[in-house]
């Protein structure tokens, strides 16, 4: 079964073997977007133009990580190790292709033996940078597919089920649900057809880790895709992408047709009795859908309004159909753990998470980009090491994670390992994995306000809870950031966390309160600083009052905020 | 002293509806002056609010400057605070205003639907606040009376218990709109 | 191995009180059998549950989440509490919530003694509002030869929504925007009496428990809604299939 | 069986609405293919008036309010058409922190219009992103389809300036 993907990895080597030297350029949306398509261009006419392309091919491959430091270029050879170029403009082509058999540019080099780069452990972003995202065949040439073919020729969608249950694996979207005991589920309802669903619907402003290895290694996903419909029974998938990320789409689209060229997905996989289709769903732009439910009314063609659960999905999913929901993370993990097997992905990360995660590194941190470490990694190792440290000299006062599901985790917890436990234990969560880090500048209430304002404005509105209660909480917070606060605001803000946290309908609403519980269970003296002393004043004006005739007090002193 | 209570009654904005249905009272009025002296009211003489009284039953919304230097001054000299009808507790009719900008409202009122005299009076009347709200948005109270107006049963019920050092229990008596 | 039966019947506590159940019944359809209180407002007998307005949220052993009694389904040796301080809390919030959203103005509204917003907070003991009101700026839609829309009055419960599409038939009726945006509409956002899918026949306005779709011609609190027709409809269709 | 109205005649010979119609084919033109579909009329067309949502439900058997409900629901649908030229914020956390606020304040106040509006000469649509996904770079803004990164205030006002002043000149 194996012999069609060790024909084209055969035929890709062949091709690529008369290449001394590969000239890699990133292709992903952060360098895209400083042109670095022209910069392709650009040394491929210089290539040409000096003779070179006997020995020196070009190519746009997948996100190299260092994003801040882009458009970044890359040169492999034969003999020597890979040479980093970053903060290249078109004009620096002739420099590069001049520098192609000498020392590199100086002026461009970026050094490789640093922390950014040693200290990372790459599963899922294993391919990015390495391969062209647009081309099946150099998928393969990295083992491609070849954990689909041993899922669907080797193993039962039990034993399938197994490995991901013994790799430990959780779910990469937020919420941290072992993915084996998600498959599980579905793979038990009753059902005749079920679905996979890749929820790349990426919303959390401050997280592009699934853009990233959507744009850079996009076949990654459509495996992944295909061994859960192997494993729960399911014939049809969809991938519910952002429509944000056009690039994304396209990138996958053509990974979809390619797939289907190479007999990877569609109808009798590998000569198998084994189908598996995959299309595209495209999102609006509500954070909300990517809520299982809420999505799942989005891809029916609905408002992306969320319904109670249970049921879960994995019962009563996409048209009532038993359906499996994964985040693109997750499902990236899947072919690399069916490939090593469960237990070699298990040794790595803590007792309870287990593996890598990817995190996008922003805000005042010197290496904004992505990386991807083993869990349990200690934050300061993540800041100060890979991210290196801090922009602008400033301190670290906080740091953002999970988006405005998440929290804000002061500096002093620097040595904390983030797992998702150890990061709910601090009132924050894993989240999808972006990080925010924020210096001594950063106002607390500002960035509890801003997730407020955030998750007001993506208030699908149907639940009261979540649609009033965040109007309520950003006035409030709006008035705190004004430093127009009374006492009682205070009192009333806590009260309206409480209580969206409890009765909203979807983790939206749920989670809506954690920037700011999170803000005040650290910062708390910043929204004291926030209470105006009239404000304070007028509130304060109560007499005693009064004793009745037999001297006792009957009455309840006023109420600070009634009901 | 006589050793009875000081009660007072203060006006903001509101129709006196709930002023008139506190008189519905009727006989029973009597009843209250055994426990208690009026000391301060639209009903009464006295022009100055006394330095304390025990009990003090707002009606209105709090909508100019000068209610709300009124409401501020009499919280500070109540012992507790009753806010008395909806347009009290919830400013009722008067907030219908507040979708509208002040000089909308001044406009319409003094112009587009004046025959006479357009102008907008500076003198006596007080300036309007952004927006009409119930009195517990800017002082504490105590109690809360529902109703437009509260009947006068409920009013007697709410005075007499307070009077008697007791706090009402008013939350299934009346609603909203009663 | 598989059960040779399937479990159609359940037994659990709700309240302390021990009840039997059919498997596809809900708590809240348990408790009104058993004569318990749970305040509902978007839950209508006869359309589908939305779960939306959480005011029948109950507490359920066992789970610390909150759930809505409304889609909740019996199960065997649940032990359900319906009433506690903490859940007398969350629906006084929920209503404060709905009342600072839109400008209900009960002494001067048509359904003034008929309302169930009003009613429900007068049965949960809401004395006054403890949030600040919105006073969000709202049309009112008059332009129906029969009836009118005051948006000012609705708490989008969308019973109007479900009883157009899943009774009538028509969809006239649907939701816009998001979030504190939303807003009922009728066809494309046009005026309902311009609206060619609305067949006139006004359940939606016996339906809605505010005042926010009301009879032409209603004056403050003479508006009554009648609604004993809709479990009779639903039979009835349910009948003929 | 409801009735499939799949020859609904577009609203007029414009050859983009063979795009549309393909697209609902696409979908056998039924109704959960409708965000596709409102996705393809905007790309079409550049915003989706009430010709276009009458077209889609007829031909998708789907009811006005419901189309009306999902094409608002949406970020990314529009309902107006957008300005000559469109210059869009990331409002992502990345960039908020890295100061955008104070950057859209200053369009805004420069322009005379707020997040989401268009200038009255229909020359500048100012629109926000929940996250461009570009944190590496923030703070980021698209200037008529390209994206600028690590920008600055100066930078992005003159960048406006260019945009909107090419046609001034053009029209002198």
């Amino acid at each position: 079964m194996y012999e069609r993907l060790e024909e084209i990895t055969l035929a890709e080597q062949e091709s690529t073997a008369r290449f001394s030297h590969t000239v890699n350029v990133c292709m992903a949306a952060g360098c895209m977007s400083s042109r670095s398509d022209a910069i392709k261009d650009a040394l491929t006419k210089e290539v040409e133009a000096n003779g070179l392309e006997r020995w020196c091919r070009v190519r746009g491959v997948g996100c190299m990580g260092l994003c801040a430091h882009g458009p970044l270029v890359s040169v492999d050879t034969d003999q020597s190790a890979e040479t980093l170029y970053q903060y290249v403009t078109p004009d620096d082509a002739p420099a590069i292709v001049g520098a192609l058999e000498g020392p590199p540019v100086e002026r461009l080099h970026c050094p490789t033996n640093v922390p950014f780069f040693q200290r990372q452990k790459k599963i899922v972003l294993e391919n990015s940078g390495r391969i062209d995202p647009e081309r099946v065949e150099e998928y393969i040439a990295a083992d491609g597919y070849t954990a689909l073919i041993k899922a669907i020729t080797e193993m039962s969608p039990a034993e399938v089920i197994d490995e991901i249950i013994a790799s430990g694996l959780r779910g990469r979207g937020g919420g941290g649900y072992p993915t084996g005991l998600k498959w599980t589920t579905v793979a038990k309802s009753e059902g005749d057809t079920k679905y996979v669903i890749c929820n790349a619907d990426e919303g959390d402003p401050g997280a592009f880790m699934d853009r990233s290895v959507l744009e850079s290694d996009p076949h990654r996903i459509l495996e992944g895709m295909a061994i859960a419909g192997y494993a729960i029974g399911a014939g049809q998938g969809y991938i519910y992408v952002r429509g944000e990320y056009p690039l994304a789409v396209a990138r996958l689209k053509t990974a979809i047709r390619q797939a289907r060229r190479v007999n990877m997905l569609g109808s009798g996989i590998a000569g198998t009795q084994f189908a598996f289709h995959v299309d595209i769903r495209l999102g609006a732009g509500a954070f909300v859908c990517g809520e299982e439910t809420a999505l799942i009314a989005s891809i029916e063609g609905k408002r992306g309004q969320p319904r109670p659960r249970p049921p879960y999905p994995a019962e009563y999913g996409l048209w009532g159909q038993p359906t499996l929901i994964n985040n693109v993370e997750t499902l990236a993990n899947v072919a690399p753990i069916i490939r090593n097997g469960g237990d070699w992905y298990a040794s790595l990360g803590t007792a309870k998470s287990k593996g890598t995660k990817v995190f996008a590194l922003a805000g005042s941190i010197n290496n904004t980009g992505l990386i991807e470490v083993p869990m349990g990694t200690p934050l300061r190792e993540i800041i100060y090491e890979i991210g290196g440290g801090v922009s602008g000299g400033g301190q670290c006062k906080a740091i953002q994670t999970g988006g405005p599901s998440g929290g804000c985790i002061p500096a002093e917890f620097l040595d904390t390992p983030v797992d998702y436990e150890s990061l709910a234990a601090l009132g924050s969560i894993m989240g999808s994995g972006g990080m925010i880090v924020m210096d001594e500048s950063a106002s607390m209430v500002d960035v509890a306000r801003y997730f407020m304002e955030f998750c007001m404005t993506e208030s699908c509105g149907r639940c009261v809870p979540c649609r009033v209660g965040t109007v309520h909480m950003h006035n409030l917070l709006d008035k705190f950031s004004h430093h127009e606060a009374a006492p009682r605001d205070l009192v009333l803000l806590e009260k309206l966390c409480d209580m969206v946290r409890n009765t909203s309908l979807c983790g939206l609403g749920q989670t809506a309160p954690n920037p700011v519980l999170s803000t005040l269970r650290y910062f708390r003296h910043e929204y004291i600083a926030a209470i105006t002393e009239e404000a304070a004043d007028l509130y304060a004006i109560t007499p005693a009052p009064p004793t009745s005739r037999n001297g006792a007090t009957q009455h309840a002193p006023a109420q600070e905020v009634a009901s | 002293m006589n050793g009875k209570l000081k009660l007072a009654t203060v006006w903001l904005d509101g129709c006196s509806g709930c002023h008139m249905s506190f008189l519905d009272i009727d006989e029973r009025l009597l009843d209250v002056a055994a426990l208690a002296d009026l000391v301060y009211s639209p009903l009464v003489d006295a022009k100055e609010f006394p330095e304390m009284v025990d009990i003090a039953l707002i009606e209105g919304a709090v909508s100019s400057e000068d209610d709300y230097h009124k409401i501020r001054h009499v919280r500070a000299h109540t012992r507790i605070l009753v806010s008395l009808g909806d347009c009290a507790v919830t400013a009722n009719v008067p907030a219908m205003r507040n979708r509208f900008k002040v000089e909308e409202v001044l406009d319409r009122a003094y112009f587009e639907n004046a025959t006479l005299n357009q102008q907008i009076p500076v003198e006596v009347i007080p300036p309007l606040r952004k927006q009409s709200i119930p009195v517990h948005q800017v002082v504490a109270v105590d109690v809360f009376v529902p109703g437009c107006p509260p009947s006068a049963d409920i009013i007697f019920y709410a005075v007499t218990e307070l009077l008697a050092g007791r706090t009402p229990d008013l939350r299934t008596r009346t609603h909203f709109g009663a | 191995m598989k059960r040779p039966f399937k479990t159609r019947v359940r037994t659990l506590k709700i309240d302390g009180i021990d009840v039997g159940a059919r498997e596809d019944e809900t708590i809240l359809e348990l408790a009104q059998e058993n004569g318990i209180f749970i305040p509902t407002l978007c839950h209508l007998e006869g359309v589908h549950d939305i779960g939306a307005c959480r005011l029948c949220l109950v507490e359920i052993k066992g789970t610390s989440k909150l759930l809505p009694a409304c889609m909740t389904y019996a199960e065997e040796g649940m032990e359900v509490i319906t009433d506690s301080e903490r859940l007398t809390a969350y629906r006084r919030q929920v209503l404060d919530l709905l009342f600072s959203e839109r400008n209900h103005v009960c002494a001067v509204c048509v359904s003034n003694g008929h309302c169930e917003l009003q009613w429900l907070a007068e049965k949960l003991g809401i004395s006054h509002v403890g949030v600040p009101y919105l006073y969000p700026q709202l049309p009112v839609d008059a332009s129906h030869s029969f009836y009118t829309l005051d948006h000012n009055r609705c708490v989008l419960c969308a019973r109007c929504v479900r009883v157009c599409d899943e009774i009538e038939g028509a969809h006239t009726w649907d939701v816009t925007g998001r979030g504190v945006e939303c807003r009922v509409i009728s066809d494309l956002n046009q005026p309902w009496g311009t609206a060619d899918s609305c067949t006139r026949c006004g359940k939606c306005v016996q339906v809605c428990p505010t005042g926010a779709l009301f009879s032409k011609g209603k004056a403050v609190a003479e508006m009554t809604k009648r609604r004993e027709f809709l479990p009779y409809l639903q039979q009835m269709r349910e009948g003929r299939r | 069986m409801p009735l499939r109205n799949e020859k609904v005649d577009p609203p007029s010979d414009d050859k983009r609405w063979r795009i549309v119609q393909a697209t609902m084919q696409r979908n056998g033109f039924e109704r959960d293919g409708l965000i596709e579909t409102l996705h393809t009329v905007q790309e079409s067309f550049g915003f989706l008036d009430d010709e276009s949502l009458r077209y889609v439900a007829a031909s998708l058997n789907a009811p006005l309010s419901q189309v009306y409900g999902v094409s608002t629901f949406y970020h990314l649908f529009s309902l107006k058409p957008a300005g000559q030229h469109t210059c869009v914020v990331c409002l992502g956390t990345a960039c908020y922190i890295k100061g955008m606020p104070a950057m859209l304040k200053q369009i805004e106040s420069r322009y005379g219009i707020k997040a989401g509006e268009t200038t009255p000469d229909g020359q500048l649509s100012l629109l926000t992103a929940r996250c461009l996904g570009a944190c590496g770079l923030a703070p980021v803004a698209v200037f008529d389809g390209s994206i600028a990164g690590k920008l600055e205030m100066g930078e992005a006002m003159s960048r406006l300036q260019e945009m909107t002043e090419v046609d001034h000149v053009r029209e002198a």
